[in-house]
């Protein structure tokens, strides 16, 4: 059975390695901090200018002054340290931050991702996602396998506007765990109940089964 | 040399219809509502205002929307207002997004006096469209050119009569840089005093860049997520 | 994720003949005192040393120039050194000279992965030679490059040991920056506080431009041009 | 008769305004901030990251770790602020610092300096000068009008390496004050009891002596 978002949070907190510097996208990425894998130490940035992203707030202890790149209210940690937007996207495009985590309307096969616009309908903004996409040097997606019509939102390429190019090394879908490799998607995990064959009825990019696939895990 | 000014309407008196405008803030955050609010009242129109967000329909530069005062937004994000959305589909506004981390280096260097600056963000997409591309190490850079803006407007939560500002908390975003960047920069603060109250060694935005401060007054100082965890 | 080594000589323990190094400091103000005197004691040789100043003879990087481990500085002012002009004047280290503003802005595109950045600071005199030439507004601008060094040794007032520092008046200088830049940064701290003790709105360096942290011992602190005035 | 050092830093010190931020480079130039003019308040700028420079310490008060930019121990003053030296250098090249007043070897007749090196002797470096000079808005040098020799400092086109091009608006040298202007040097006034002549006789570069010319004041 597909995963529900929080399973594919907990599959991405698998990823984290102690020590690492991580910047979560908004949506299913934030639900990645409540699975951080015990003995590991990570720091949160939120680009707005926070290392050391701490959980919500308690009731009435929540500040104006004090949210995260999603504007919810947050909290700092011991050893926090805040700093201007300037400072904030220098560190992500000096390559400091070891892991960003975002979400995406389309990933293509070549690691193309596009999560900012949708010609014709209201037009957002693309936010840090093009500075993010354009810096890290290790972008992890998690994403819906499917729109909710049921066409793949894997693809030989984008159709929608490109937020970045070939930057998006690792796919956390609900179907499974897809490395981006010159083979395209790699699937090297498969959530628990899905087939192989579903996968590649979903997958309209080109897409490549790893040998030593194996049904996903949640912890280690 | 006085920088201090009474309020927000006698710190924005000059500001005239076509002004082009930064004005600091990360959502609500840090936003300069005293200015703000004065450039409603007085009516000025046709602004072009750089900032990172658009307020929200009934706050912030939301409130300037509504009364049709911004001819141009320049921002990163405006995915938080419904008349925002109203007035650019019907073309009432224009709007230029530009990746947050660019806006914010375009800001600080223009603070340091640097006409241009090569990013990798937005290689490849429409933020690319016309403008120079240059390749540095096997990678392809946008060049992005400083701000030329008539005033910065920003907030911060102290500042003394010399001008220098000390934010809090993640209300610093986007105040620093735009203030360092404002050809006539304004600043607002929670809580205004004198020199020798600030560490020297701690102030977050030198006197040179602010050229009038005032004290501002009833701030409303708005949460536009307000998330909350459960006790324990 | 553990940043604290002991002392100097573990912190710079990898550190190799022929490396790249960044040195904070201006003049023998806030200079990394004990990654100078490690350095000096392993006795690494064939040193490029990137920083404003040169120390002076007996103090600072004046105590690798003594033991000829310095096979190139760069820098902006080495004018309070004798045995640094010596070595020169015998061909025995090379020296490039860079404006000390473009300098302190290089290490800063390097902390904000910026690959070069344009500047007017040079046009028309011998630091332009070699160098690309760009027009913009009717001025003339050299493009400089961000750097390309192995360590950063920086000095800090306090330092957390999550890596957060701050710097204390004007040993400020290029400290910094200069963290900012490294490749692999090595602060000495004057104290080692535990995370939470530092206020996250006034840390100068965020935690995650630093990758090893001490704390120093028998800081000299030596003035180089001690004045005073009468007492009144 | 020709000025001394402390009376050129006292006709410069005329040169501010209130308001003034200034930058006072190392030598004659520092001498300025003992003569500004009462009821002018002026905020100076020491590159190394230093804003509203103080006067020395007492003794026993001084400190390592607050000097100028030319070494000395020094002091900060109520509204100080200090920063790293990317953004000193940033506010200068930004146009915030409204005067700078610095030393030179020679000066030539469009406004070139030179005051960074002399070949074939030490090459001490160029510090902050080459930034300033490129930068300051209002740029005014402080020199001797001849070397020991009696050769003219201020010259048809610098021999020695330059610091900046066509920067300086205003030399003040021991025989008088001279715009720099399409004009050449302009000479605007002289020193009590020097003449036009030794003026004429001791300038190089092109001179040309203001109809309005008259003999300099020390005070308003």
């Amino acid at each position: 059975m597909a995963l529900n978002k929080e399973q594919i949070a907990q599959r991405i907190a698998l990823e984290l390695k102690d020590g690492y510097y991580v910047n979560l996208g908004i949506g299913i990425p934030t639900l990645v901090a409540n699975y951080i894998p015990h003995g590991v130490n990570v720091v949160l940035q939120s680009e707005n200018g926070l290392l050391g992203m701490g959980p919500f707030p308690f009731a009435g202890e929540e500040s104006a002054d004090l949210i995260n790149a999603g504007k919810q209210t947050v909290t700092t940690l011991p050893g926090s340290a805040i700093f201007d937007s300037a400072m904030s996207f220098g560190m992500i495009r000096a390559g400091k931050v070891d892991l960003t985590v975002l979400g995406a309307m389309e990933v293509a096969d070549n690691g193309d991702i596009a999560n900012w616009k949708i010609p014709g309908k209201m037009v957002k903004g693309m936010g840090g996602a093009m500075d993010l996409v354009a810096a890290a040097k290790n972008i992890i997606v998690a994403m819906q396998h499917t729109d909710k019509a049921g066409n793949s939102k894997l693809l030989p390429q984008c159709s929608l506007p490109i937020t970045g190019l070939k930057c998006v090394k690792k796919v956390v879908s609900d179907l499974g765990v897809f490395d981006i490799t010159d083979q395209g998607f790699v699937c090297i995990e498969y959530a628990p109940g899905v087939t192989i064959e579903e996968i590649k009825a979903k997958t309209a990019g080109k897409l490549t089964i790893a040998e030593s696939v194996h049904e996903m895990k949640f912890s280690e | 040399m006085n920088k201090v000014f009474a309020n927000a309407e006698e710190a924005i008196k000059d500001i005239q219809s076509g002004a082009v405008l930064m004005l600091g803030g990360f959502g609500l955050c840090g936003i300069p509502e005293n200015c703000i609010a004065a450039l409603v009242k007085k009516g000025v129109s046709n602004l072009t205002c750089i900032s990172n967000n658009a307020g929200v329909d009934d706050f912030g530069i939301g409130l300037l929307l509504q009364k049709k005062q911004v001819k141009k937004m320049i921002a990163s994000y405006v995915g938080e207002n419904a008349e925002f959305e109203r007035q650019l589909l019907h073309g009432e506004m224009e709007v230029q997004l530009i990746p947050q981390g660019t806006l914010a280096t375009r800001c600080l260097i223009t603070g340091y006096g640097i006409p241009f600056v090569p990013v990798l963000a937005g290689v490849g997409t429409e933020v690319a469209e016309g403008k120079e591309v240059v390749v540095r190490n096997g990678h392809q850079y946008l060049i992005e050119d400083a701000f030329d803006s008539d005033y910065a407007l920003v907030k911060a939560w102290k500042g003394d009569t010399m001008g220098n500002l000390i934010v809090k908390d993640t209300a610093r975003n986007f105040n620093p840089m735009m203030a360092m960047a404002g050809k006539i920069t304004i600043a607002e603060v929670e809580e205004l005093v004198q020199p020798g109250e600030l560490d020297p060694n701690f102030v977050h935005v030198p006197g040179i860049y602010v050229h009038r401060i005032f004290q501002g007054t009833n701030y409303e100082k708005r949460i536009e997520q307000r998330t909350v965890r459960k006790p324990e």
